[in-house]
């Protein structure tokens, strides 16, 4: 293969827009995010952050007050100048009252304060250790005052691509921008970033040859690439966790025993066959292998049929039982969803499965509570905290777990935090909260010559800079 | 020789009940400038006859015998060949003037179609033809209306387009399959006097098929008259007229109210229909229907008895029936 | 019109007229119209038969329509033993509808193949609904042989019928409520000579033996003469001409029955091979 | 007087025994009517039995190949195709007969009503109908899952929604037609009330031209509900339906092309004989065609 | 045909007045908010407020149909919720390629359907009617979707001659962008094109049993150009109204084989925008898909006029 110095990129989803301080979808960051938006931090394959924009910052010992150091010199594609200004905007901008931006309580915590050109000091009305890698989210990118708020169809940032062409519904070319603060290094001078979400026509597009690349391409067609040699398959990890969700507050669910037989008469290895056709590795709480303070309790609530029946019986249920599974569209719901109504069957729960769109996902299952199941993968990097929230959506409520998660808030020493968030997994795994199923890995297709994709994904990000042929 | 010999002519056609003889063994000869009328009941193969001379039955039919167009043998020709002789060299006007023009192309393009395709005239030429066909046969300006379509003409105006078009590349045989059994008597007169002037004028020979006898009558100088699928009775118009020497004849003839009768007279009918051509008898096709049948008559089909002027009948009674004919007079 | 009535007619018209408007062809501006009757009037007394005769378009078919009810006139009269066809209320016009029965044209078109003979015949009377199925198919059967058809043919479709049966059927349909006119449309016109005798001569029989009146419509003379009592020569939508047969065709006055007598072809050879 | 009719060759006055006799020798009756039997028994069979569970999963033995065990081999969640074709059959029958049926009643009603009522009322029925076929079947699918969620009652209450003005518009031309004949002037002047005459003469008379629409919609039906399926519209699962397993299987085209290729044959068959059964049952109502073939 | 033309303008204003307040109506029954969707579930309950506001979802119902009517009139039909552009850009964007993608498929549906079709009926009850009858038996009962991967299978991947879908705009040239949306257009023709063909195959059957066929063999026409100069003309009416209502067919196919070979269409808009609740690219699209069903329609009826001279206005 010669050298070449272009490349197509599959992505499921178009993004609605191209901010992503005004929208949430995944796919804004995918394109947008150090490509050409950037942050102060930068979030690697491995979890850890380092700086981007920043070139340095200092904690406070009580954790609330952050001085970053910026980059001097940066200029936006626009040619405006990057400085300590334009972090204070971009930050009072998210967390102002009009804000649209999905995180706008983090930011509206944050006052941020310009100390000269290149230094900026945040104080946070609330302690969160993590708050560097927050900052290095696509929802802290920084954007230029005078172009700001035409981002969602011309972004214009600091980062080493910008935009060519949206043509929607179809791809958005983005290239090289030569005034990169270190343009030298990008090998890639244009990339098109190109949308299909049926299956099917994800694996024909790789086959063809239309395609160069395919991160997070559905799990179905994956096996195929493994045995062809023009490919290389790569399986990242994540932060995520796919989990069966339970309305905590619905009977019988509210019962304990119910939630622990329905997490012993799942078979998670099927599931994660038949969901993600392997892709995947299995979890016992809310948290993943990989994150800092991960234990593993998958053996807490153990397959086990005739426990399952017992649990059930001892909790007083009646059999059949009829629960609904309310599955919002992606694959591994759907086919999970399949697996599990199949598995629950074995102790006599009949699961009708409801299939709906995301808009009545959103409405009527997260907005309303109305649901007995449902199967959701859970992408934030760190969302313990839903669980001491009493009104998400799975309604789970532990005086313990609060006490323990108001204590990780306050902790900044990392042994004493990685210890208290083992005793939160272990009191979700206990508690059965949800049904917690398996991590996702995300399986990325690529041509043969393909270099410098990213391993593992804590975020969805497509990261440019590291591409090559 | 002559312009036209049929021997021994048979159609076979495939039914929905089998193979059917809808024409058995006929022969007649047509010089140039000759009228020929056939009359008959409805279904004896009148219009199966003169389509099989112009290639025009349906691909299943089998047609045997000899067809001799000029010197050519029509039966066998390859559909191209015919393909040149139909339309140029033998024209043919149809009986239902409402159905017989595609109602989708204008006048114009119908009628001057065969002269494109038979003299290879360009659009313009053909068109300054059809203006003089559509003149000679009387529709009223004809210049304003070539680019009418079929439905803006009267039932009379379209039954002249259709001899417009027969007539385009002047044939020496025009076949007209009644060509007014649709129309009423006033217009009826003014088409046939137009046929019968077109043929004395250009010395075309003229086959014209009729059930009504008055317009057989008034037309062609020699007769067919068919049953069955052959001819029973044949000869000069004159002569078939006075003789009416084959019982079938006579009761088609005496069938016919006539103005003048009387009031309240009945009509002579034959008794029984039409058979259908898939069950018709081995002998005689009328045996069965006629008074005067005897064992011999379903034996074998009747030769030919020759009578006076060229006048030929298909019967073996006719003793009989003159003998009796003559004690009820 | 020659002769006194003798008795109150079983059917009269007065100056019926009926004009078809055609569809619009522009927005404002008054739709044309085809005047198909322009006040025509005569009168059929019980037994006996009138016939029309005319050309094509002359407005015959609409004669009928209007006699049969099955169009409503411009204007005029049609008065049916005494009644006023057009003024009787729906229920009092399906019972009198037993009196008068119509013979269509064609012997193809106007039996449903579809259904049996003996649905056919009887369907007059289950039209008017005084009879039981069993009633029905009696009287079917009485009907069709009344035409010279068998029993048998009850059971069988039109299609199994030459044209000549076929018209016996229909006649067969008007026969069965004994009606006192029969309103025939050019129904022997589709026929052969052959059947065609056939036909007209049971229309005659029939005549005779239930006393029934025709209101024979044909564009062929002869026939015409053959079956009526009295003929209106139809020209235009207006009656030029009227009297008894032997006696108008004889001695026409009016130019355009005329005309239409010299044009009828006679069966006498004129060209010498 | 004299005038006997001549001997028609005719059918025997016991018309059904008849109808049967004739139906046995006519070839694509046979064949359409075999292949359709062959699918109402394969619904009525998995009501009683069927060679695996539908619903069972044995996910370490998926996208096997045909085997004893397996007849049709095993799909990607394990479960044996056999089976589930067999179980699929049910809805797809489901879905034909009530989209096709609402099309059916309400667009005939329509149609016949338009051709009767003429004027104003055919005038706004055809209008009706003109608006309706704005909404194909799929939008409006699309359009009543986001309303009251997906599932195959909505998809077959859209497809028959579709088919009402198809109905529609082909009854009415049909019916006009019929309208013109003299036999309806006949029945006119009988007396007979436009009701009866729909009824009697109307309706039988354009039953060839229903019959052969019919086989057609159902076809289409099937596919239109497939469609859905592919977009997630039709059948919920577990329930599976030829559609279902198609739309599924149709990921795995590259892998695992037998599994698109059973249900695919599925329904070609279904449609194949429902068409021939059409065309048969056609020919034999017919009493013109009766003696034919 | 003035008047002709002026009612059927009028129905078809009826009409879209009908297909608007259905549409509307529809779309304002349907679950879930688009500021909620736009936002994702972890967003905060003051701005998925702040977005509804934005976006003027808080206004009576009335008033907001009033708006888009109003709107739909002077060209202004508002920003997409999800895209924020203007819908108008989105629409017309997209029926670059519907359009064209529709009239490709409706061209391959004719010419298949037309030579299939007169050829078997040229052939009646002989071999090749058979054989061609069958493969329209297998095209009827093939889903488009289905066909739409086979293709893909045979032309894309094993013999590499088009790409697998994606569709780059008129800008790289016509004969390119054609190139991409063959397969798509074939895909959506077949199971058209096989019931399109049945129908002209009974039509030109019916058709070359009426007199003036024979009227034209007479002339020496020779059987084939009578086929295709006298009988297919005379065939075509019921040919065209059915192609009319395969018309919406194609349009509503579109959104399966969109997604199949990821064109940016506009079928693919409307499923995107109904699942992002973004109502006001939904409602315009709808619309639009009716307004062209009812137009095809309307072409349909006069077309019958054009096709065959006896058919005035007034019967249609
Ligand atoms: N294509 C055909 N296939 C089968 N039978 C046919 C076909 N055409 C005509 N016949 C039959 O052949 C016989 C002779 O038909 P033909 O048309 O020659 O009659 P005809 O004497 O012209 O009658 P008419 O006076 O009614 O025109 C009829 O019984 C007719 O039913
Ligand atoms: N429904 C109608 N609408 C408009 N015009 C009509 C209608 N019915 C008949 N006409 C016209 O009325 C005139 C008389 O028609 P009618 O059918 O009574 O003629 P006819 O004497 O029966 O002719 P034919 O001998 O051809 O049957 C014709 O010019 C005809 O075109
Ligand atoms: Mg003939
Ligand atoms: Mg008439």
């Amino acid at each position: 293969q010669g050298r070449k110095d272009s490349m197509v990129i599959g992505m499921a989803l178009e993004p609605p827009g191209l901010d992503p301080t005004a929208g949430a979808a995944s796919a804004i960051a995918e394109i947008v995010q150090y490509n050409i938006l950037e942050t102060l931090t930068k979030i690697n394959p491995d979890g850890s952050v380092t700086p981007l924009l920043a070139e340095s910052w200092e904690v406070s010992p009580d954790l609330r007050t952050y001085t970053f150091k910026l980059r001097r010199g940066v200029k936006f594609q626009n040619g405006e100048p990057f400085s300590a200004q334009t972090v204070k905007f971009s930050f009072d901008r998210a967390g102002a009252e009009k804000s649209t931006n999905k995180d706008k309580r983090t930011f509206a915590n944050l006052s941020t304060q310009v100390v000269d050109d290149a230094t900026v000091v945040l104080i946070n009305k609330e302690i969160d250790p993590d708050l560097p890698f927050l900052l290095g989210q696509a929802t802290a990118v920084i954007v230029e005052p005078k172009s700001a708020d035409a981002n969602a169809t011309k972004p214009v940032g600091t980062g080493p691509y910008k935009l060519d062409a949206w043509n929607k519904g179809s791809s958005v070319v983005v290239s090289k921008w030569e005034g990169f603060r270190n343009a030298g290094s990008i090998k890639l001078n244009k990339v098109t970033f190109r949308f299909i979400s049926d299956p099917a026509a994800q694996a024909a597009a790789m086959l063809a040859g239309d395609v160069d690349a395919f991160p997070r391409i559905a799990t179905r067609v994956v096996p195929q690439f493994k045995a062809n040699p023009q490919f290389q398959v790569i399986l990242s990890g994540s932060r995520a966790k796919t989990i069966l969700s339970i309305n905590n507050k619905r009977k019988p669910l509210d019962d304990v025993r119910v939630r622990r037989a329905i997490s012993a008469a799942i078979d998670r290895k099927a599931v994660i066959e038949g969901a993600v056709d392997g892709f995947g590795v299995p979890i016992g709480s809310h948290y993943v292998p990989g994150a800092p303070g991960y234990v593993d309790t998958t053996g807490v609530n153990p397959f086990n049929i005739e426990k399952a029946k017992q649990l059930l019986a001892e909790a007083g249920v009646k059999t059949p039982l009829e629960l609904t599974m309310t599955l919002p569209p992606p694959p591994y719901a759907r086919q999970g969803g399949e697996v599990i109504a199949a598995q629950l069957a074995k102790i006599g729960i009949n699961v009708k499965i409801q299939n709906v769109e995301w808009a009545q996902w959103l409405s009527g299952t997260y907005g309303n509570k109305d649901y007995d199941l449902s199967i959701v993968s859970h992408v934030e990097p760190f969302d313990l905290g839903n669980y001491a929230k009493t009104d998400y959506y799975w309604q789970y409520q532990s005086k313990d777990f609060n006490a323990v998660y108001d204590k990780i808030k306050t902790t900044g020493n990392a042994a004493e935090r990685n210890k208290l968030l083992g005793d939160a997994q272990r009191i979700l795994a206990n508690d059965a909260a949800n049904v917690f199923l398996f991590q996702p890995q995300w399986p990325t297709v690529a041509k043969k010559g393909v270099k410098g994709l990213w391993k593992d994904m804590p975020i969805f990000v497509n990261d440019l800079s590291t591409l090559s042929w | 020789m002559p312009l036209l010999e049929v021997k021994d002519l048979h159609v076979q056609l495939q039914t929905q009940r089998g193979p059917a003889e809808a024409v058995r063994g006929i022969d007649f000869t047509l010089e140039r400038g000759e009228t020929l009328g056939i009359v008959g009941e409805s279904g004896c193969g009148k219009s199966i006859t003169v389509q099989s001379l112009m290639g025009l039955l349906p691909s299943t039919a089998k047609v045997s015998g000899s067809i001799r167009f000029d010197g050519t043998e029509l039966v066998g020709l390859p559909e191209r060949a015919m393909c040149k002789i139909r339309g140029d060299r033998i024209g043919m006007i149809f009986q239902e003037p409402m159905t017989a023009l595609n109602p989708v192309h204008t006048v114009a393009r119908q009628v001057g179609e065969p002269l494109r395709l038979h003299r290879g005239l360009s659009a313009a030429e053909a068109r300054k033809e059809v203006l003089a066909l559509l003149d000679r046969v009387g529709i009223p300006d004809a210049a304003s209306r070539l680019d009418a379509y079929p439905h803006q003409f009267s039932g009379g105006q379209r039954q002249r387009i259709g001899i417009a078009m027969a007539l385009a590349c002047g044939p020496d045989l025009l076949i007209a399959d009644e060509p007014t059994t649709a129309l009423d008597v006033t217009i009826q007169k003014q088409i046939l006097d137009l046929i019968r002037g077109l043929v004395a004028e250009r010395g075309m020979a003229l086959i014209l098929i009729s059930h009504d006898l008055g317009v057989i009558a008034q037309n062609v100088s020699k007769m067919l008259v068919m049953y069955g699928g052959s001819v029973v009775e044949s000869g000069p118009t004159s002569s078939v007229f006075a003789e009416r020497a084959h019982p079938y004849t006579r009761g088609l003839f005496a069938a016919r109210p006539e103005l003048g009768t009387p009031r309240g007279a009945r009509l002579a009918t034959i008794k029984g229909s039409v058979p259908e051509l898939v069950d018709l008898p081995k002998g005689c096709p009328f045996a069965g229907r006629c008074r005067y049948t005897v064992d011999a008559c379903h034996a074998t089909c009747p030769p030919e008895v020759q009578l006076p002027h060229e006048h030929l009948v298909r019967c073996i009674r006719l003793g009989e029936i003159a003998a009796e004919e003559s004690i009820a007079a | 019109m020659t002769n006194t009535p003798a008795n109150t007619p079983l059917l009269e018209v007065t100056d019926l007229v009926r004009h078809y408007a055609l569809p619009r062809e522009r927005l404002f501006g008054t739709p044309p119209m085809v005047k198909a009757l322009n006040g025509v009037s005569f009168s059929v007394r019980p037994g006996r038969s009138l016939g029309i005769v005319g050309e094509s378009g002359s407005g015959k078919s609409t004669i009928a329509r209007l006699v049969m009810a099955l169009d409503k006139p411009t204007s005029g009269v049609i008065r049916l033993l005494g009644e006023d066809l057009h003024a009787l209320p729906k229920d009092a016009l399906r019972k009198a509808r037993r009196n008068f029965q119509m013979v269509f044209q064609d012997p193809y078109g106007s039996l449903d193949p579809r259904q049996t003979v003996e649905r056919i015949v009887a369907e007059p009377l289950e039209a008017l609904g005084e009879t039981t199925r069993a009633q029905q198919r009696e009287l079917a059967g009485e009907s069709l042989v009344a035409v010279g058809l068998r029993l048998a043919d009850l059971h069988k479709y039109p299609h199994e019928f030459s044209g000549g049966q076929r018209q016996r059927i229909a006649i067969a349909r008007a026969l069965i409520t004994r009606p006192k006119l029969i309103v025939a449309d050019e129904p022997v016109s589709a026929l052969d000579v052959s059947v065609q005798a056939q036909v007209l001569n049971l229309m005659q029989d029939l005549q005779q033996q239930y006393g029934i009146s025709y209101l024979l419509i044909s564009h062929d003379l002869a026939v015409v003469n053959h079956l009526c009592d009295e003929v209106c020569v139809l020209h235009r939508g207006l009656v030029v001409e009227r009297g008894e047969p032997q006696h108008l065709f004889a001695h026409a006055e009016h130019p355009y029955t005329q005309a239409l007598l010299a044009a009828v072809p006679r069966a006498e050879p004129v060209i010498a091979s | 007087m004299s005038a006997v009719p001549a001997a028609v060759p005719g059918t025997a006055p016991g018309q059904t025994s008849g109808f049967w006799r004739r139906a046995m020798h006519h070839r694509s009756f046979v064949i359409g009517g075999v292949l359709t039997l062959l699918l109402v028994l394969a619904a009525t069979v998995s009501l009683a039995w069927t060679p695996w569970s539908p619903y069972e999963m044995d996910i370490a033995s998926k996208l096997q190949k045909p085997s004893a065990a397996h007849w049709l081999g095993t799909d990607t969640f394990g479960r044996d195709v056999a089976s589930l074709l067999l179980v699929g059959a049910r809805a797809s029958i489901l879905v034909g007969v009530i989209a096709v049926g609402i099309g059916l009643t309400v667009g005939t009603a329509l149609g016949l009503l338009a051709a009767a009522r003429r004027g104003w009322v055919e005038e706004a029925i055809m209008r009706f109908a003109d608006f309706s076929m704005a909404f194909p079947a799929i939008l409006s699918a699309i359009m009543m899952t986001a309303v009251f969620g997906a599932g195959i009652v909505n998809a077959i209450i859209a497809i028959g929604i579709y088919n009402i003005p198809t109905f529609a518009r082909i009854t009415r031309a049909s019916a006009n037609a019929i309208w013109s004949r003299e036999y309806i002037a006949a029945a006119r002047a009988c007396g007979k009330g436009s009701f009866a005459i729909t009824m009697q003469h109307v309706l039988p008379n354009i039953s060839a031209v229903l019959i052969v629409q019919i086989t057609i919609r159902f076809a289409i039906a099937i596919l239109a509900e497939a469609a859905l399926s592919y977009l997630g519209l039709g059948t919920q699962p577990p329930q599976p339906s030829w559609g279902r397993m198609l739309s599924e299987a149709q990921t795995m085209m590259f892998q695992a092309p037998l599994l698109a290729v059973f249900p695919g044959v599925a329904i070609a068959l279904a449609v194949l004989g429902l068409n021939l059964l059409g065309d048969g049952l056609r020919d034999l109502l017919d009493p013109r065609l009766a003696r034919a073939r | 045909m003035s008047l002709f033309l002026f009612k059927r303008f009028v129905t078809l204003i009826a009409t879209l007045i009908g297909a608007s307040i259905i549409v509307f109506l529809v779309l304002e029954i349907l679950p879930g908010n688009a500021a909620q969707i736009l936002m994702g579930p972890d967003a905060a309950p003051d701005a998925v407020a702040a977005l509804a506001a934005k976006l003027g979802l808080d206004q009576p119902a009335w008033t907001r149909y009033w708006h888009w009517i109003g709107g739909l009139l002077t060209g202004n039909l508002g920003d997409s919720y999800a895209y924020s552009s203007p819908v108008i850009d989105l629409i017309l964007e997209r029926l670059a390629l519907t359009i064209p993608l529709a009239l490709l498929a409706m061209t391959f549906t004719t010419v298949l359907a037309l030579l299939v079709g007169v050829t078997a009926a040229a052939r009646h009850n002989k071999l090749g009617d058979v054989g061609l009858m069958g493969l329209t038996q297998i095209g009827i009962a093939i889903p488009n979707f289905w066909f739409a991967i086979l293709l893909i299978l045979v032309f894309s991947v094993q013999l590499q001659w088009f790409s697998a879908g994606g569709f780059e705009g008129w800008d790289e040239g016509v004969l390119a962008g054609l190139k991409s949306l063959l397969l798509p257009a074939l895909s959506l023709a077949v199971v058209q094109a096989a019931i399109l063909a049945r129908i002209t195959r009974s039509a030109v059957l019916e058709v070359m049993r009426e007199d003036f066929v024979r009227t034209a063999r007479a002339k020496g026409v020779s059987q084939r150009a009578v086929l295709w100069r006298h009988v297919l003309r005379n065939a075509l009416i019921p040919v065209i109204t059915v192609m009319g209502m395969q018309f919406s067919e194609l349009l509503a196919g579109t959104i399966v084989v969109e997604n199949v070979f990821y064109l940016p269409g506009l079928g693919r808009l409307i499923f995107q925008a109904i699942s992002n609740r973004d109502l006001i690219v939904v409602r315009n699209c709808v619309m639009l898909l009716a307004a062209m069903v009812v137009i095809v329609n309307f072409v349909v009826d006069v077309l019958y006029a054009v096709i065959d001279p006896r058919i005035k206005a007034h019967d249609i």
